[in-house]
């Protein structure tokens, strides 16, 4: 029988962050804290793989000249610089900020805009989709709610807005908690499989 | 107690143990040896579908004329328990409550849309087709594989071709079946041999190369073949246990879900393979089955290949013929598919050196995995009684093998259905929605007009919150957490410069935190923004940039702990005012928490790992209206998280209204941010609203315009 | 008040524990029967076809990371491709795990490179078929919006954690094939419920690995989770009436 | 003139990346191409400034910090993972990953039992007797019980729409339970309301983030033309 160390890391380190969470005591809060931080890093380090990694894939595209290996040396001139710049003077000075201002935040603005396009038409091809009694009470609160975020023009509709209030506040919570109560279990049952050892991904 | 190694994991288990306490592989062989109780139900390790059908053809007692019952016999009814099997559902929906083993015909209903006439249902065809069938003869077979075996992983095929060989001669003794019994005892070794015996005396037999082939993939197969090694072969297997042989098959069958069915083999492709392989064989011409698909015919060049089987069988003795198309079908694929190019190194190769590493490999492959492919190939080469007669036919297979090979290597060549491409969406659709909610959105800044009446009423958790901050106290920091991306400041910069201007405003110094990694910088933006405003807030004096905090619910648990400790772990800047760093050194000292957060789960764990660490200190929370319902429940609870809100751009828009409000007048004197996207806003809703009542308005139309065919039609 | 959350929570977790082992080491318990869900009916269409026709599928694995509240769902996920590439491993183009994190992509390799060795197609295993194409949300989305386009993808199958902008990564998709997606995320599970041609609501994301029987754990834990929802549904409904009646 | 250069960037990012309404073009490839790099870049640099400096590295040149486990035990880690291409290693490189997964695990179960199960069930199963306070007097509350009545309904209902345990069924697929089937579908309402709800707040605030755009584009062309 082979003895992995890595299964008996991962339920080692669950099992105490677990009872830590639920036994204060001064020997488990001593240990969780280094775990804590060891986890703060290594999860940091990760991070810095992915940057790797996603260099990586591009690097290999240039190299291969394949398709779009363009847009590639486009990425990376545009990731070494934003790196260098950040690095040198840190994440919140002026030089950072008008990175951030000027190039990362107008493209995310208009990448979450382009979404406001997208859920519009995936909401028109739903209705010529899937025709059942779920969608229409889901465009017909879409459109409640909708109504009453939006100001009317010239006139104001209190009861409008009460409407839309009590939706978001009433059906719309309780269906919510249903989902989230039921994801909790689900999280709960996923976690504890990794933590029984009946999940590896870490596994090699 | 007497322990059994698991042969798929190597770990020890009980004696009497049918699965593996570890991994569920099947530590006991199911067949008629295996199954003490001799009806109790097989359970599959791995949750593999138990054979019900097996239980039940052995209480019918019938031993099928052809016999390979586990081709057909595997897709579970739908009262199979075990009819979990997700896969086979969709295949078997219509396919027959029980695989009777007289081969009563059931539709069997083509998993992926291409329907097949009603066949003789599962049992039989597998078995029947190929001893009635001359070999492979038909272009059917390489056509019907892809539609049943799409999903299918190479070794499946392989596997199942094996399978197929056996049952081949129904009339053919099946020489595979005594050994099965040998393994329900639990010897392993002979179990193991079964298949590659028969599968050697398949192709004597039936002197087709097909079965090799099937194998090894093709390179291998022809060196297999070509060169008569010497092979020892068991004289036990040879002799033909044809009345044992459903039974035993399926033992073996079982046998090598079980050990593959944990991890290594997902039990729902096997199942749904073999029921993939059902319909085929039964095709491919039981005695009584309809022999053809027309619409895969289309899908392979029709003239190569079966001139090239029917060239290739012919030189082949008689009982060829009597292999049947039901072996052909379910051997070819797999060497097919073995020969097509892909993208990384031939797969025969690999094949050839993973099987060797295989047949070493020790502790959990002993058993199990030595029945793969990989082996038999190997074995086969080494079977001298067998091959003598394929050998003559060699020169011929070996000119259309490599013909076949040369057209299948070319890509085009490849008869393959291609997924369904759906036509690239028409832009026109993205056009004119965003043309349109471009259109209602310049409108008021062109008319220069504010048409929109601002919110009516102040929302309660709006009104808590300015209140809350009313009463902050001065003399310790305040926390914001500027928890959003880039992406969300259009709509939370509003927001959170509105609420900022009131804390600034009653001067309490504020400490700034992320857990996003462009939040130091989103923050400073923020800054930068109500400096105008408020020039006292300087860095170090009455706001502490704390930057930015890693690793999510984990770094803000550290956080709650200590937070100057978490961010920083080194003494700070010179500059920084020494009190308001000694107060970053408990998070209880906080006056407040302002949250500000586009993704509810951010706000959750905020409430989770720091505010229940510290509950005295109140949390706003600022987010997104697409977050609303989410982050409500904190907020309406008899025990809120959460002691404030302010929701989206209305929620902005109302607190800049309360910031300025004239008490005079009740009107808002100095409008903001929010104040200025309020009519584009509002104009960008009716629109929306607008397309989709129009897209419902269509679709509903449309349907009743169907309908109405439908009606007129009929 | 504290205290008391935090032990019944132990004892729930304890309770849940305890479900799921019993019912994995269930010996001769045979694999549950669940509601029939057609996401996964279309799923093992898709790798059908993936196989069959030499095409790509695309499991976007999200942009959160394994230290974040979602992290449950990138475990999923990745289990869930440990299923999918078993299966794919065979086909002209294997599986492609997209991912915004660095160690969930690392992770996503390891997957990979296990269901490849386990169906010895070790040599055609390439780690860049685990990979990130862009760091955060927004980064994320934009890198593996381009996934399909650029890699011949015909399914894109979205199981992880994903926020609202799971809708461009769909729709992106959806101009090439189908699209299957599931995430924790509330925001990201109403995008794909409009945008993916079958959704996975709520927990149902959960259920991927007993519906692809990745093993019998996960049976186990769908039954464990079934058990645990009337608990809770009892709990909910008796404590209301406690409450009603003024005993607490 | 920075002023000027920025506002240009902008118009011409915001247009790339909205020029994707058109289908996928090479203006917004190259946006989208410009986005990873620059969130890239910029997390790594917060990555290494930010915490493997101050938290690892730099205190390694400190020896009186070599005494904290909590600066040798990441750093082992974090050796390992580095060095997982080592063949040599291949054992103990899966050991920062275990690691790393065995606290997702953690958290994972943590966040949902303390954070979400207990006190979502605490919040849903309020009275439905509730009773309000006024001028004295105290009232039966009519409102919120049935508010709260609602809440409790549809929690219970849409958490039961989940229940995957089926009764196989001759001939048919696996479906619910019978006396799970009718809450099933009262629970499927109130998700579909609460998927209206979340649709309509997700359109909100990507149509706010429009907003931003098109103001922006506005105002600049406002600025060129007279």
């Amino acid at each position: 029988m082979r003895f992995k160390a890595s299964v008996v890391v991962a339920i080692l380190t669950g099992a105490i962050m677990l009872l830590g969470y639920f036994l204060p005591g001064i020997f488990f809060a001593s240990v969780r804290d280094v775990m804590l931080r060891s986890g703060m890093i290594i999860g940091t380090v990760a991070l810095l793989l992915g940057v790797g990694n996603l260099l990586q894939v591009h690097l290999r595209k240039i190299r291969e000249q394949r398709p779009g290996h363009l847009y590639s040396i486009f990425m990376v001139i545009s990731l070494f610089s934003v790196f260098a710049v950040v690095v040198l003077f840190g994440p919140a000075h002026p030089y950072s900020v008008w990175v951030v201002s000027e190039i990362q935040r107008p493209l995310e603005i208009g990448l979450m805009g382009l979404l406001a396009v997208v859920l519009l038409l995936a909401g028109v091809r739903l209705l010529f989709r899937r025709q059942a009694l779920g969608t229409l009470v889901f465009f017909l609160t879409a459109f409640l709610v909708l109504l009453g975020t939006a100001p009317l023009p010239f006139i104001s509709l209190p009861f409008l807005e009460g409407l839309r209030n009590w939706i978001a506040q009433v059906p719309a919570v309780a269906g919510a908690r249903g989902i989230i109560l039921g994801v909790a279990l689900g999280a709960t049952a996923t976690g504890l499989r990794v933590l029984l050892g009946f999940d590896q991904p870490y596994e090699r | 107690m007497a322990d059994v190694r698991c042969p798929m994991c190597g770990k020890p288990n009980a004696e009497e143990a049918e699965t593996c306490l570890y991994c569920q592989a099947r530590l006991k062989p199911v067949g008629p040896g295996a199954a003490p109780g001799g009806d109790a139900e097989p359970v599959a390790a791995g949750g593999e579908p138990a054979p019900d059908w097996l239980s039940r053809l052995r209480d019918q007692g019938s031993p099928m004329p052809g016999g390979t019952r586990e081709l057909s016999g595997e897709p579970e009814s739908p009262t199979d328990k075990e009819a979990s099997d997700w896969l086979s559902r969709i295949r078997t929906r219509a396919d027959d409550e029980s695989p009777s083993p007289s081969g009563a015909t059931s539709p069997a209903e083509d998993v992926f849309g291409r329907g097949k006439p009603a066949e003789p249902s599962g049992p039989s065809p597998a078995f029947a087709p190929s001893a009635g069938e001359g070999v492979p003869a038909s272009a059917a077979t390489p056509l019907a594989e892809p539609a049943s075996e799409e999903d299918e992983p190479e070794w499946l095929k392989r596997l199942r071709a094996r399978r197929a060989v056996e049952g081949t001669p129904g009339a053919a003794p099946a020489p595979s079946f005594p050994a099965p019994q040998a393994t329900g005892e639990g010897l392993p070794p002979d179990w193991m041999h079964a298949p590659h015996e028969d599968l050697a005396t398949g192709p004597t037999a039936a002197a087709s190369p097909q079965p090799a082939g099937s194998e090894g993939g093709m390179p291998s197969w022809l060196s297999d073949v070509q060169p008569p090694a010497p092979r020892p072969t068991p004289v036990e297997n040879v002799p033909p246990a044809a009345p044992a042989t459903p039974a035993a098959f399926a033992s073996e069958d079982d046998e090598l879900r079980g050990a593959y069915s944990e991890k290594e083999i997902p039990d729902w492709l096997v199942s749904a393979r073999e029921e993939a392989a059902a319909p085929v064989a039964g095709l491919a011409g039981g005695p009584e089955a309809p022999t053809e698909t027309p619409p895969l015919e289309e899908l392979l060049a029709p003239g190569v290949l079966p001139e090239w089987l029917t060239a290739g069988s012919s030189p082949t003795p008689p009982p060829m013929e009597a292999l049947g198309a039901g072996l052909e079908q379910a051997v070819l694929p797999p060497w097919l598919r073995a020969m097509r190019p892909v993208e990384g190194p031939l797969a025969p190769k690999g094949e050839a050196g993973e099987a060797e590493e295989r047949v070493e490999s020790a502790g959990p492959l002993a058993g199990l995995r030595g029945v793969l492919p990989p082996k038999v190939e190997a074995e086969v080469g080494r079977h001298p009684p067998v091959l003598p007669s394929v050998l003559d036919i060699q020169p011929a297979h070996a000119a259309h093998a490599e013909l076949l090979q040369r057209i299948i290597s070319t890509p085009e060549s490849r008869a393959v259905p291609r997924a369904r491409r759906r036509p690239q969406a028409r832009p026109w659709g993205g056009l004119v929605v965003l043309v349109i909610l471009v259109a209602a959105m310049i409108v008021p800044g062109l008319t220069g007009t504010s048409v929109f009446a601002r919110p009516s009423v102040v929302a309660v958790e709006t009104l808590q919150t300015a209140n809350l901050i009313n009463s902050l106290p001065l003399d310790r920091p305040l926390l914001l957490a500027v928890d959003y991306d880039a992406a969300a400041s259009a709509e939370l910069e509003a927001a959170a410069l509105a609420v900022l201007d009131h804390v600034m405003t009653i001067g309490a110094p504020i400490a700034s935190v992320s857990t996003r990694p462009v939040g130091p910088a989103l923050a400073e933006r923020l800054m930068a923004r109500t400096r105008a405003a408020h020039p006292q807030y300087q860095a170090g004096i009455n706001y502490l940039p704390l930057g930015y905090l890693p690793a999510g619910p984990i770094g803000l648990r550290a956080f709650a702990a200590n937070p100057w400790q978490a961010v920083y772990a080194q003494s700070a800047p010179e500059s920084w005012d020494a009190g308001l760093v000694a107060a970053l050194h408990a998070s209880s000292n906080f006056s407040a928490i302002l949250v500000v957060a586009s993704d509810p789960a951010v706000l959750q764990t905020w409430i989770e790992q720091v505010h229940t660490a510290v509950p005295s200190v109140p949390l706003v929370a600022i987010v997104s209206a697409a977050a609303e319902p989410l982050a409500r429940p904190y907020y309406e609870s008899a025990f809120p998280s959460v002691q404030g809100m302010v929701v989206g751009l209305a929620g902005a828009e109302a607190y800049e209204c309360l910031n300025a409000l004239d008490p005079a007048s009740g009107r808002c004197g100095r409008p903001g941010v929010a104040d200025s996207m309020w009519d584009p806003f509002g104009m960008a809703v009716l629109g929306a609203v607008l397309i989709l009542l129009v897209g419902g308005l269509a679709s509903v139309i449309r349907r009743g315009v169907i309908s109405m065919r439908r009606t007129s039609h009929e | 008040m504290d205290a008391l959350i935090g032990w019944v929570a132990l004892a729930v977790a304890v309770l849940m524990a305890a479900l799921i082992l019993a019912y994995s080491l269930t010996r001769r318990a045979t694999w549950p029967t669940f509601r029939h869900m057609p996401p996964f009916d279309a799923l093992a269409v898709d790798l059908g076809r993936s196989v069959e026709a030499g095409t790509r599928l695309h499991v976007a694995l999200g942009s959160g990371s394994l230290t974040s509240n979602d992290s449950a769902a990138s475990l999923i996920g990745l289990a869930t491709l440990s299923q999918i590439a078993t299966a794919g491993s065979v086909s002209d183009k294997p599986p492609l795990a997209t991912s915004g994190d660095g160690a969930v992509a690392l992770l996503a390799q390891d997957v990979l490179r296990v269901a490849f060795r386990q169906q010895r197609a070790e040599d055609r295993y390439d780690p860049l078929l685990g990979r990130v194409t862009g760091v955060g949300a927004q980064g994320y989305a934009a890198g593996a919006m381009h996934t399909a386009p650029d890699e011949d993808v015909t399914a894109t199958i979205v199981l992880g954690a994903v926020g609202p902008e799971a809708a461009l990564i769909a729709e992106s998709g959806a101009r090439r094939g189908t699209v299957i997606g599931g995430t924790l995320d509330v925001q990201g599970q109403t995008a794909l419920y409009v945008t993916a041609d079958h959704p996975l609501i709520g927990e149902e994301l959960f259920a991927s690995g007993a519906y692809l029987h990745v093993n019998r754990a996960h049976a186990a834990s769908l039954q464990a989770q079934d058990i645990l929802r009337w608990l809770v549904i009892a709990s909910i409904v008796g404590l209301a009436v406690v409450r009603t009646l003024g005993l607490l | 003139m920075s002023d000027v250069a920025a506002a240009a960037l902008g118009f011409f990012l915001t247009v790339a990346i909205l020029s994707y309404v058109l289908g996928d073009n090479v203006l917004f490839r190259i946006a989208a191409h410009l986005l990873i790099g620059v969130t890239a870049g910029y997390l790594a640099a917060v990555a290494w400034q930010s915490v493997l400096w101050p938290q690892l590295f730099g205190r390694m040149l400190n020896l009186m910090a070599w005494l904290d486990p909590a600066l040798w035990i990441p750093l082992i880690l974090v050796l390992l993972m580095i060095g997982r291409s080592t063949p040599r290693l291949s054992v103990l490189s899966s050991v920062p990953m275990a690691f790393l997964v065995g606290l997702a695990a953690a958290v994972a179960v943590g966040g949902a039992l303390t954070g979400t199960l207990i006190p979502q069930i605490a919040a849903t199963a309020v009275s439905l007797s509730p009773v309000r306070q006024s001028s004295g007097a105290v009232f039966f509350d009519l409102e919120s019980a049935l508010s709260n009545l609602i809440i409790l309904v549809g929690t219970v209902t849409t958490l039961a729409y989940f229940h995957f345990g089926a009764r196989p069924r001759a001939g048919e697929v696996p479906a619910r339970p019978f006396w799970v089937a009718p809450l099933a579908r009262v629970g499927e309402v109130f998700l579909a309301v609460a998927f209206g709800a979340l649709y309509a707040g997700a359109l909100a605030a990507s149509l706010t983030a429009l907003i931003d755009r098109v103001v922006f584009v506005q105002q600049i062309v406002g600025r060129l033309l007279p």
